[in-house]
């Protein structure tokens, strides 16, 4: 707990509001249920990417904000947990611009079988889950 | 009459869930061991269920949430990954124990050795969960679960002297013979026996299985408030039971051979045929939840497509995983250890784990975000709390009782 | 990630304390330590006698019965186990373990003729004369199993 | 850049003086409209002086029960603030740099 003594900055002023819908990454989006567009289940949110900044690099005034380019999923988990980044070409990416909806759950505007983050669940059906009688009936 | 087969489900988690293999044995064992004087446990322990189903129950209903959902996105990946781990566990433990007390009831109605029903339990019990509807499995193993009415049958029989057993439960006290440490670690173990956690897993899952919604809340309370309290008094019934013939005999419960001398006592061999098909059952519908708990705790974490609503093609991990359980459950059954001993060590460790899960379901309840005007009333919150503190003070003293215990020996 | 670090060296310390306690609560060669086997097989061979007793009145099936009595020559072989990994260092406990040992194999040996009365017992009509003779006979058996180590108990302390 | 290489990271400002650790990251969605939803634009971070675990949301919701819960999670976030993206000069895994006159602004979330 060898932490260097902490400042606190004397003033806090009341927030600017902003335009459209404030989400709190940590309370809103990550570790969140992911639905399809039919309501299917298709992963929790396990990481956030962003368009920028480079990490450690400086940031040029007046740059422009970054934004949400897509949630993560997958092995990026386990880095979260036990800590570590996982290299970028194996980040699975569900991105942005197909989510439709974030409240107590994230709505997708399309269906799981078309995104990567889906492909285990895939695989153990054909190969597994398929060839066994009864499989592909309802119960 | 659709409202009524909702009951059901209450009185499936009642029967299949509060006297599983856990409560079996543990209520035997204290009541052999201890008379009545651990009933106020299993009052405060089926209170304590009713409360945090009821809870766990309001939360899916309302915001279609799982329970396991709300605990990965509450408690964040790592507490999270703590948890399902723990729970994960105790899970599996209860498979292994109750699919042994499948395998223990067949053998004691055929005498052929349990080993050898082992593998059919783990078909008869993937088989369910594989192509059976979630409402007939959870009716049937519920209603033939109700047989085990034949323990409270049974005292009557027995013609126990009802004032010293209601003095043992009303003013209780450390039995000679015993220790205070062993009794305080029993107390823990009934306690776990009744709220285990896989009990509100399956009920918040088995809530969005069955499309609960607001206006089910009612029906939701019914069930609670009518199931568990009626699993608490058969719990009751078997310790008496118990108390009454085998504590001044001098026996000790260990197998479950011994847990159901008492009733063939008092009502002969049909007592004895309807109790065992009575545990077949508790212990098949158990094995079944548990399982399914296993399932729905890591495709909820994991956020996979689960429940047994989807054909077993549209939610292939969950099955997946559920088979490796089942699997994993029959392997530990296959080295020989007494599922007997597994079921007193998974109920000393479902208190252990207990406040993981029940916090999370607390919290949650009280979010305007999931829960709209449906978030706790005041009287529930200060229930809540106060269990809140209980499960704490029994997760902390459990390890220290079991070393101190030599796990109630 | 030091922080990480940090709480994985509590988690291991916490561990490594109980399996300290844990190690450090292993029995201890003393008399008292025969009381916990002793009490085992006396419950043991008490329950296996209510299971004929029950039998004998036609309350249980002989599958329940013999189930119970196979039941209770297990634990009495896992207490006999126990019994022979403890250590004596005088004398008098040398005793008290042979006599107790010698008890066990009493009471064992009466709960393998009962088991086998009761297997015995399924099918035949329970009026049969031969099988209530049989029954009777590992009754008593198991009646002087009982008495034999309720009395050394008692000489022992243990009760 | 990944939203796990900041959350936690430690705060400093251009002297160096440490504030605190980014326990959040705010976002508006008021940017390019997309197909499905607007895009979503980061506004900055929210600064926690003591710990960054966010769990439960109590210091930015207005949530007020079971009161000991949340009178205890919300003491230990007491004095949270938000910086803007404009005040950020670095972003990194184990410190987040601001810049010089930074403005700390109030970090609760109207719900």
């Amino acid at each position: 707990m060898s932490k260097a003594k902490r400042i606190q900055p004397s003033e806090i002023r009341p927030a600017p509001r902003a335009a459209g819908k404030v989400l709190d990454a940590q309370l809103h989006l990550l570790d969140r249920q992911m639905l399809d567009v039919d309501g299917v289940p298709v992963s929790t949110v396990d990481d956030v990417e962003l368009s920028g900044p480079e990490p450690d690099e400086r940031i040029p005034e007046s740059a422009p904000a970054p934004h949400i380019t897509a949630l993560l999923t997958g092995p990026v988990l386990g880095t979260r947990i036990f800590g570590g980044r996982p290299p970028s070409s194996r980040l699975i990416r569900i991105p942005w611009r197909v989510v439709a909806g974030v409240d107590t759950v994230i709505t997708l505007g399309v269906r799981s079988d078309s995104l990567d983050a889906s492909w285990v669940e895939r695989w153990l059906r054909n190969h597994v889950i398929a060839r066994i009688p009864g499989g592909r009936h309802d119960p | 009459m659709k409202r009524l087969l909702g009951v059901a489900l209450g009185i499936l988690t009642a029967i299949g869930g509060f006297v599983d293999i856990g409560d079996l044995v543990t209520n035997a064992v204290v009541g052999s061991r201890f008379g009545m004087s651990l009933a106020w446990v299993v009052v405060i322990g089926v209170v304590g269920i009713c409360l945090f189903a009821n809870m766990s129950g309001r939360v899916a209903a309302v915001s279609g949430r799982a329970t396991f959902e709300v605990i990965r996105e509450r408690m964040g990946p790592r507490a999270g990954l703590a948890n399902l781990g723990a729970s994960f566990l105790i899970n599996l433990m209860t498979v292994t124990a109750e699919i042994g007390g499948i395998a223990l009831a067949l053998q004691l109605a055929s005498g052929v050795a349990y080993m050898l029903w082992v593998p059919f339990a783990l078909l008869a019990v993937w088989l369910v969960i594989w192509r059976v509807k979630f409402s007939i499995m959870e009716n049937v193993t519920g209603l033939v679960g109700l047989t085990l009415v034949v323990f409270a049958v049974a005292l009557f029989l027995l013609k126990p002297d009802w004032g010293s057993l209601a003095a043992q439960a009303l003013s209780p006290s450390v039995p000679g013979e015993e220790s205070t440490g062993t009794y305080w670690y029993y107390a823990i173990a009934l306690f776990g026996a009744a709220m285990t956690p896989y009990e509100v897993f399956f009920f918040s899952s088995g809530a969005v299985e069955e499309r609960w919604k607001v206006k089910d809340l009612v029906q939701s309370r019914i069930n609670v408030l009518l199931g568990f309290p009626l699993g608490g008094f058969l719990s009751l019934a078997i310790a008496a039971c118990a108390a009454v013939v085998l504590l001044p005999a001098g026996i000790s419960v260990t197998t479950l051979s011994q847990v159901v001398l008492p009733v063939a006592q008092a009502g002969g061999q049909l007592a004895l045929a309807v109790l065992i098909l009575g545990i077949v059952a508790a212990t098949f519908g158990a094995a079944l939840e548990t399982t399914l708990s296993s399932g729905y705790t890591l495709a909820q974490y994991f956020g996979w497509p689960w429940g047994k609503f989807r054909r077993p093609a549209a939610a292939s991990r969950f099955h997946v995983a559920m088979m490796v359980v089942l699997l994993a459950g029959v392997a530990v059954l296959a080295t020989g250890v007494d599922p007997i001993l597994v079921t007193e060590y998974s109920v000393v460790f479902s208190a252990i784990a207990l406040p993981l899960t029940y916090l999370p379901i607390l919290i949650v309840a009280n979010d305007p975000q999931y829960m709209g005007k449906h978030v706790n009333g005041r009287a529930v919150n200060v229930a809540g709390l106060v269990y809140l503190v209980i499960i704490l003070v029994a997760s902390i003293a459990a390890i220290p009782l079991m070393i101190a215990s030599g796990a109630g020996a | 990630m030091s922080k990480t670090a940090r709480r994985v060296a509590v988690v291991l310390a916490f561990l490594a304390v109980i399996a300290g306690l844990v190690s450090g609560c292993a029995p201890q060669p003393s008399a008292d330590t025969l009381k916990g086997p002793a009490k085992e097989v006396a419950s043991a061979v008490r329950a296996g006698s209510l299971a004929v007793e029950l039998r004998m009145a036609d309350s249980t099936t002989a599958a329940a019965a013999s189930t119970a009595a196979d039941d209770m020559l297990g634990q009495v072989e896992s207490a006999t186990d126990k019994l022979h990994g403890f250590s004596a260092p005088t004398p008098e406990e040398r005793t008290v373990r042979s006599n107790m040992l010698a008890s066990f194999s009493a009471v064992s040996r009466a709960l393998l003729h009962a088991r086998d009365a009761l297997n015995a017992s399924s099918g035949a009509p329970l009026a049969s004369a031969d099988i209530r003779d049989m029954l009777s006979t590992v009754q008593s058996e198991l009646r002087a199993a009982t008495d034999q180590l309720d009395n050394l108990m008692t000489r022992a302390g243990i009760q | 850049m990944i939203l796990s290489d900041v959350l936690g990271s430690d705060v400093v400002d251009h002297h160096g003086q440490r504030l605190g650790e980014v326990s959040d990251v705010r976002f508006a969605l008021d940017a390019a409209p997309g197909q499905l939803l607007s895009g979503a634009r980061m506004v900055g971070i929210v600064v926690s002086p003591r710990t960054a675990s966010s769990f439960l949301g109590y210091e930015r919701l207005g949530l007020t029960q079971p009161w000991p819960v949340a009178q205890l999670l919300r003491w230990r976030h007491r004095g949270s603030f938000l910086v803007l993206w404009e005040d950020i000069e670095r972003m990194g895994s184990q410190e987040v740099a601001l810049r010089a006159g930074f403005t700390a602004y109030e970090s609760t979330l109207e719900s």
